[in-house]
């Protein structure tokens, strides 16, 4: 098991940047393209609503991505905040109505994830994405 | 915009867009857009979607919304050839259906 | 001023990526190919030398990359580990004899940097290295 | 290996490196070279870096250290064509004049 933990302030640019840096991670980790793009909406949604709904009404704080490589089996990804969190804990994942602009998201996230949850921890929420990845899919560990 | 071109071509409005829709371009997006169809005289929006890499819940709302105001002047808006990561979305999220998908620009002038 | 700190467990395979993964943050700052080649290498030195000197003789730890970017002047990296520190601080830093086959990394780190230092702090050993980046350097600014 | 292709040529063994000389790859390439150093009969040793991206200070030493044992063995050893990256690493720890670096095949044929 390996994790690697990214760290930035949730700015809409340094976000997108982290997100970037943790798919660099995730490239050299796993090879089948229709597995990366899954993680990359994934974590596009999750920093995204980070971003945009963590530090509601305050002072933007900060965003943290972890990713864990549990070889051969799976990876999963954390994103956490430390904002006062969702306002409802666990958050009910239905997908919006087709007019909807918003609501989205979870539910991107849930439907790619073979594990989807939500969880408070040491100060932080936490979305947590599990992603099965076949034996064939890894680039050959070293 | 490097995201986004515009052109209208017997009177329909494209909107040829390119590489990621997402957060971070949408409001920028948004306006340029609406410009244009203050600017233009048009009967019909086709958002041109073949050269998108990425697209996520943001670029749904974004259409979404896009689809709605051009409903309300009782225009038409479609899609044009969707690239497969933009497909994979809006299957994700069960609006495959909700748009009128063309798969080729003679599609529409057969309409 | 932007900070991302990029955190993983002390060995190779996970380091390069690391590495890999602030290169990706770098790429997207930073326009120029040469002194993105600049910052490849100095970190390349840095994180080869936590994984091979900073935990000699006991388990392998943690390594700690942090990228600040002050624009429009400067970038600093600086990597960072829980070992017992260098044999002396603060380090004498001089180039190796040609027939050397080792002895060169802090000497290549503290050429290509514009300001080198090493210190101590929160329990950690920390190679600082700051490299100025032109006004026609940067990706433009968002 | 990918990164490194071996070949005897006219009694000069070839080494055509390719990719990144770091940390990871110098156990592995070592040990390759040993087995061909044993296998071949040659006079002189090539070390081809054209196709090198990245070099750091792992490579160096690798390098200086196969110098070391080339000399050794009262043979010779020249560097092929270094890439820019390659002569960049060189330069900075003032290592240029070190080796004989040769810039095509055709300087190696008239020594
Ligand atoms: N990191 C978060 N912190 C606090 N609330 C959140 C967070 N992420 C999501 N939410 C809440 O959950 C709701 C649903 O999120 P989502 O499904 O992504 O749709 P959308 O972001 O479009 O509203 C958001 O409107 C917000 O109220
Ligand atoms: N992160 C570190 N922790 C402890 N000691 C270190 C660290 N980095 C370097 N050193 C010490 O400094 C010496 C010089 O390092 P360097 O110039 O990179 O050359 P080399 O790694 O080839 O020996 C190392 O041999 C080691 O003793």
């Amino acid at each position: 098991m390996t994790s690697f933990v990214l760290h930035t302030h949730a700015d809409p640019g340094p976000s997108r940047k982290l997100a970037r840096a943790a798919m660099s991670i995730l490239g050299e980790t796993v090879a089948d393209k229709d597995v990366l793009y899954n993680f990359d909406l994934a974590l596009s949604e999750a920093c995204a609503n980070v971003v945009r709904h963590a530090y509601e009404g305050m002072d933007q704080g900060d965003l943290e991505i972890t990713v864990t490589i549990h070889h051969p089996d799976f990876v999963t990804l954390e994103v956490a905040d430390w904002g006062p969190g969702f306002p409802t804990m666990p958050q009910d994942v239905k997908n919006a109505q087709p007019e909807a602009e918003g609501g989205r998201g979870l539910f991107i996230m849930s439907e790619l994830a073979d594990s989807f949850s939500t969880r408070k921890q040491d100060g932080k929420h936490i979305v947590s994405i599990t992603i099965n990845i076949g034996a064939s899919q890894w680039i050959p560990y070293e | 915009m490097d995201s986004l071109r515009i052109e209208n071509k017997d009177n329909a409005l494209h909107l040829v867009f390119s590489g990621e829709i997402t957060l971070e371009i949408t409001t920028d997006l948004k306006k340029a857009i609406e410009k244009a169809m203050a600017d233009e005289t048009f009967d019909a929006l086709v958002a041109d979607l073949a050269q998108v890499t990425f697209m996520d819940s943001s670029g749904i709302g974004f259409l979404v919304a896009l689809n709605t105001k051009i409903m309300g002047t009782g225009k038409k808006m479609y899609l044009l050839s969707p690239s497969t990561q933009v497909r994979k979305t809006f299957e994700l999220v069960q609006l495959s259906n909700f748009f009128t998908i063309l798969d080729s620009e003679e599609d529409l002038l057969q309409l």
